[in-house]
């Protein structure tokens, strides 16, 4: 089953015959490295191309180039519905995630076993065998269709962790976070059962060569001053290294979670920089995935993209195997499906705008960086022999190391307390007995396996590691609340393909609107729900206010529901002309030639693109053999109108880019009045293009055609030889 | 616990002779020995995920795995491994693996396996081993 | 006259007695350089304090500080109505700009004179003295506000340089764009004419201490792959540093106008970091001007953004005397009011995020930096040498030497080609005869003074320089073109208060709408407009779409009016309770002790607001002697409830963050259920709280008060005391 | 100019021995060579808009000093200086700056200016003073 980029994914196929899908590999995959050209430039840190891709917007001047940045990019999917995840995937694959986290629905921590089916999930969804076996399987498709691995990757956390680490070994999840103190300090669960069940699930986790992430970073999302939470970071990371390690799991599958720990108006760099090199010294020898901040993100997408980028920037000053991005509207809602794509193209862009840096800036380890980076160290190491000292893990954290918000050694007395006889869990765990025997393979401790068994699965003719045929996959348990309800209700709606804005699940119908009221904050935030009422939106709701003045205006964003759909039956489009060939307008030309005088008119310096319609070198008019006299930059429009007369054109191209005040109307009209004032307004064919032209403005405006964003200058050239064509045969010429 | 003031400077007094490699050594002995009695609780310890974990890899359904892993505990097994009380039974009994558990799911059988365990195996208990 | 922060600024008043007004001082001001705290951080590269502004959205986690960067910040200013443009100017500089660039009209470069009144302009004001002279007060006015030494600037350029440099050094303007080679290329102005003008508009510039920035980032936006114009970039400002040194101008005043070349997709800063440092050491003792690319700049605005911040990081691993923003719209529209903030708080907030970065990192000049920058160095210096010795300036103009695309000394033949002979204003240049005179101070060049002559303009009595009374004021020439007409239409709706969104003018109508459509690309650019159309809106325009996938679908964003206002007298604001004071709580909690159990609910780990509402050391609510049983994280409502119970609390406190699905409605509803079940509903107080909740939301769930964002310690407690006295009120307790 | 390609590195082998120091010695002196005849040209010159500057500083309205710079130059008078025509007539005939300047816009008293300049001052140009 493969994707045609033209059309949808077809849910239906992926649920087809699930039963017997299995995944095609297992195990981690990191990028290609690729230091390589890409157009006119050489890169250094950049990745194996892709088949299919969205670029940059702005790599429309760099021939379209779509470098890849070198460190695998993660996207984190939590709608709910892992239907509309899975399309989510698509478009995240397509501007180059390879990292697919799946977030999990609340409560699936706390749940003893296995969920079966595809109910649905909150902030995220149950992670079910049917859930990652379709995922996995579109996956496979997507990644076909991208040309690029993609990594699968949710949580073995809570307290099913080992079942989980199973399910995910058995379905080609290719990452997982593991870490029991995760499990301890924010999941309230047991600290032994956490541990216990921690180890079990590493080692099999391991056996699949899964990539394995720690939950250190949660320390900084919960501290309240994050920047002071550096040492205690460096522990959390060490335990979980160290446990992991001691359970079999080899080093390079072991990845920190870290988070540069502050933003700004903090001295961002001044803390996060010191931090990150500390770490990389550390921790040598393990894997980074450089997360970003959230601790302080607030409702701004602009706040928190410009530090991503800031984020970013430590990336590349120091290393990243694998660069985090998390939604721009995280501080405002639970992200939509275009947001994933904005934080990964930010990641993109930043990663491969700063490409080669550090051969460029070098970090200044005798100054005062390399004394914060020795301090950091230095307090981690305190720390952690404090813990040893103080008998240990668990009493550390009955006694409340951990989340403290002073700045280790200082404490505060606020840090997280856990009773180890308390917590979800508590009471489950079972010494194992001489005798205990687990006839399976990848499992970890104590196991009393007869002498002389070869794999422990020997002992009941293989385990599902071993033989996948053994794997018993379950359809759904509950008939209400699964995939194939959710899909009914819109069946219709999708085969009559009518249009309705989404942003979570498919046919949701949120938007969000933007707008400037020139009053105080609290006044404009009522306004703005009563402006987008009376346009008879559903459900206003303000996602972000802020002041532009205290007086003089409030910025208001505001989500809300269409409450209708578009049916596309109803929508005209207008065809795009086919472009003669090239063969075809060079022997028009030749037979009868064709001259044309150019300018960008008005107060516009933006000649680049006029110039590409032109220059022969870009394959413009002149390489059809069209003669083309350029005037020039903002060259008023008598001006072209007496060169046309004086040299006898056939036709005026104008470019024009400006929209204040409608100028570039105005310019066009006043060229067709001029034409008409001189009676050779017949003779002359108007052309005018610019970004904000379209054909149909154009013509409103007098002109014969428009040009906008994206033409060629095949494109004019077989418009200028149509129609002088049309106007000879229509004249009897 | 308790407020402290930062008092790094004093602590580090220790510490501030040490070369970078020497700082790091430190600190992953401290983190291994913090993890080692840890790993040792994992090694001698099991719990109903764990088990149950066991019971998927030997290919029974997340529903089976539950009902013998809740069968196991009730009757203090789950130290002797619910794979194990499946194999023994299987064995016991002449039946297929799979067999044998849906036989154990059916709540039929467990007084078998009650006589092939005659010790009894441990009882929960709510901390490490060696704190017991 | 002074600003009331609470008010909006008075454009009636700003225009009364303006005959009379004068500007307070001349010259540019720079920041004043503060390295210093703010909350818990030291600054290393920040200036004074602002009295009034508005700091970065996470700066409420930072106790609200808003710390400066050490480089003036630019806002370029372009309504086309100046009245609208000192709006904006407020809502600038409470962000951070003290440097308030405003464009000029389209057309007012060819203008061969000075224009009077206040025509409105196309995208830009009409510079004019009545205009420059309004605005000054504003700004006079603004910078009081603020506290800080505001910059107010235009251009020097076109056609009446001299003319446009005296009314600036007479109104108080303190910094200007004069560069004549920008009017040689970009404005087709004559070269003759430009190089005289500029001498003496120059050496007027120098005698009020204006900034002068020059034009050679023109090229930039220019050039067809902007990344080769480097060599040419470094030439054009030479030119135009040495020839206004030589003319008078101290270096201090002489101000480069920089861009970084590229951007990506491009591999940035390796193109753009060399180009830095080699002009920062070519151009030594000059002022730089860090502006943002705008070459590359499409419709998205998020990919502006990035871009910008790696502009900003080029500015923090070089230096920038001033840093210019972009607003991230440029690409889409004539930039929106608040875009400008947008663009303003990126800089501000990328400059302090990098704060000290120089410290940090070192320029690795050893590398492949240092080989850059020496051979970007060698190509100008080629590049100059080529220009001197080919015939001087002029004859390399009329051959086509600038803004060519070749790498120099690569050539491709594709510069701007100007004709010594023609351009606007050919043929005017006159030689002074050898009794010229010009009576008055700072003019440059031969002037025939009688011998003994103090100041020159001791021969008429004093010059307006001198004697400012001299200056002659023009209030309005046109009667229909002005700004009473233009206010007039408007007068009732301001003084009703009556409420309409705008971007650019009071009372445009403009918002902008964001949606995602899951159809292809030109689908859904007609869907978005029929949605937008549907919803009553006029003239819908698409300002930006981006593929998210070419079958998948595509995020549209386009701008349309809002045709109808909203009166304020129709709106409803739900009144804010006022809080009792810390000792009526106090004392009614000693009299009467008040239990709490609290916790954030279903998976929420976000357990920093809800400790901050109860921490003693946050001011919460143990601080009152209200007792608290924080139960922890992800806590189950039931369990929740059983603490009530058992512990005979009085009131439940919960805090949920996540709003997928509703789950923080279906949390609250859930615990008011159980409580009535349990019995225990009217002796509870339940209370929830968290950044998506809303008092509304909490009551319609079953809550007795609910608390979004920015609620502190004393709202909630204040609310529990009030609430049971109420309850014990109506019980008769 | 014509196509040429990247001949940087035969080129740069002039610069190749240099210092920073005197490779930024050797931009500076040729870029004051080139702005030097560009300066003396400015020096040499003047221009309506300069004229108009002139007398704006002299107390004129915009309005005034166009009309007084069109009707100098009409005369061929600019090369004068339009504030020296001012100056001149006002001393020529007793009156103030200002009502000089007024009478001058009303196009009076011209026949007086060309007198006071017998010479009649320079004619437009085309181009810089060395070149005619």
């Amino acid at each position: 089953m493969t994707l045609d980029p033209r059309k949808k994914i077809d849910i239906e196929e992926v649920l087809t015959d699930l039963e017997h899908y299995r995944p095609r590999r297992k195990g981690w995959r990191w990028r290609e490295a690729d230091g390589r050209k890409e157009g006119a430039f050489e890169y250094r840190q950049a990745s194996k191309r892709l088949k299919n891709s969205v670029p940059l917007p702005a790599a429309r001047h760099f021939g379209g180039i779509d470098p890849q940045p070198d460190c695998v990019i993660t996207t984190e999917i939590a709608s709910g519905r892992f239907e509309d995840d899975i399309r989510r995937m698509r478009m995240a694959a397509w501007h180059g995630a390879d990292h697919i986290m799946v977030i999990r629905t609340a409560g699936q921590s706390h749940y003893d076993g296995l969920i079966e089916g595809t109910p649905e999930g909150v902030g995220g969804v149950p992670i079910s065998r049917k859930q990652l076996r379709a995922t996995r399987k579109a996956l496979d498709m997507i990644e076909d269709e991208v040309g690029r691995p993609i990594n699968f990757h949710s949580y073995v956390s809570g307290v099913a962790g080992p079942e989980i680490a199973v399910l995910f070994a058995e379905e080609g999840v290719n990452g997982a976070h593991q870490d029991p103190q995760y499990n301890v300090l924010y999941r309230n669960v047991n600290m032994y059962r956490s541990f216990v069940d921690a180890a079990v699930a590493k080692a099999i986790m391991a056996s699949a060569g899964m990539l394995q992430i720690d939950g250190a970073h949660n320390a900084n999302a919960t501290a309240r001053e994050a920047f002071k939470v550096m040492p205690e970071l460096m522990v959390q990371h060490a335990i979980n290294c160290a446990f992991s390690e001691s359970v079999g799991m080899p080093k390079d599958s072991i990845c920190l979670s870290t988070v540069p720990p502050t933003a700004p108006p903090a001295p961002a760099l001044w803390l996060d920089l010191p931090y990150a090199v500390a770490l990389r010294k550390m921790f040598e020898g393990y894997r980074f995935r450089a997360q970003e901040n959230t601790r302080y993100i607030e409702s701004d997408a602009r706040e928190a993209t410009v530090t991503h980028v800031l984020n970013l920037l430590v990336s590349r000053l120091t290393s990243a195997h694998i660069q985090s991005t998390i939604t721009p509207d995280e501080g405002r809602n639970v992200p939509w499906h275009y947001n994933n794509v904005a934080a990964i193209q930010t990641a993109k862009q930043a990663l491969v705008g700063m490409d080669g840096l550090s051969e460029l800036v070098k970090l200044a380890e005798e100054g005062p960086l390399g004394e914060k980076v020795r301090e950091l160290m230095e307090r981690a190491v305190l720390f952690m022999e404090e813990i040893r000292d103080s008998g240990g893990y668990f009493e550390a954290v009955s006694r409340g190391f951990f989340v403290d918000s002073g700045f280790y050694p200082e404490r505060n007395g606020d840090g997280i307390v856990r009773d180890p006889k308390g917590g979800v869990g508590h009471g489950t765990i079972v010494p194992r007995d001489a005798d205990y025997l687990a006839p399976v393979c990848h499992h970890f401790g104590y196991n009393a396996l007869p002498d002389g068994t070869g794999r422990p699965c020997d002992l009941i003719g293989g385990c599902t590691l071993c033989d996948p045929s053994k794997i018993v996959y379950i359809d759904e348990l509950d008939e209400q609340d699964n995939v194939r309800t959710r899909l009914e209700p819109f069946r219709e709606h999708r085969q009559r393909g009518l249009i309705r804005p989404e942003v979570q699940w498919y046919g949701d119908g949120m938007i969000s609107m933007t707008m400037f009221l020139p009053v105080s904050e609290n006044l404009a935030e009522y306004a703005a729900v009563a402006i987008a009422e009376r346009l008879g939106l559903l459900d206003p709701e303000v996602i972000h206010k802020a002041v532009m003045h205290p007086a003089e205006g409030t910025l208001i964003e505001l989500k809300a529901m269409v409450p209708f759909d578009i049916d596309p039956e109803s929508i005209k489009i207008p065809e795009k002309p086919k472009t003669l060939s090239e063969e075809e307008i060079r022997q028009a030309v030749s037979r009868r030639p064709l001259h044309a005088v150019a300018a960008t008119v008005g107060e516009d310096e933006h000649s680049v693109g006029m110039r590409e319609i032109i220059d022969i070198k870009h394959g413009g008019l002149e390489k059809f053999g069209i003669r083309v006299s350029y005037l020039g930059t903002s060259v008023p429009v008598e001006k072209l109108v007496d060169a046309a007369i004086e040299t006898d054109a056939d036709a005026i191209l104008i470019s024009t880019i400006i929209t204040h005040a409608d100028i570039h109307r105005k310019n066009m009209k006043r060229l067709h009045e001029l034409c008409v004032e001189k009676g050779i307004r017949d003779r002359l064919l108007l052309v005018s293009g610019g970004t904000q032209v379209t054909d149909d403005i154009a013509r409103e405006c007098g002109m014969d055609a428009g040009f906008g964003r994206g033409t060629k200058g095949i494109d004019v050239a077989s418009f200028l030889v149509r129609e002088r064509e049309a106007r000879s045969a229509n004249r009897g010429v | 616990m308790i407020q402290r003031p930062d008092d790094f400077a004093k602590r580090r007094a220790l510490l501030a002779g040490l070369t970078e490699e020497q700082l790091k050594e430190r600190f992953w002995s401290a983190a291994f020995s913090v993890v080692a009695p840890l790993v040792e609780l994992a090694r001698q310890h099991t719990s109903p995920s764990i088990e149950r974990s066991v019971l998927l890899r030997m290919g029974f359904s997340s529903i089976e795995a539950k009902t013998i892993v809740e069968l196991c505990a009730e009757r203090g097994l789950l130290g002797k491994g619910a794979g194990h009380v499946v194999l023994k039974y299987a064995e016991a009994r002449g039946l297929s693996i799979k067999a044998a558990g849906e036989e154990l799911c059916s709540k039929k059988g467990w007084n078998v396996v009650q006589d092939l365990f005659k010790k009894g195996g441990g009882v929960l208990d709510t901390g490490p081993k060696k704190e017991d």
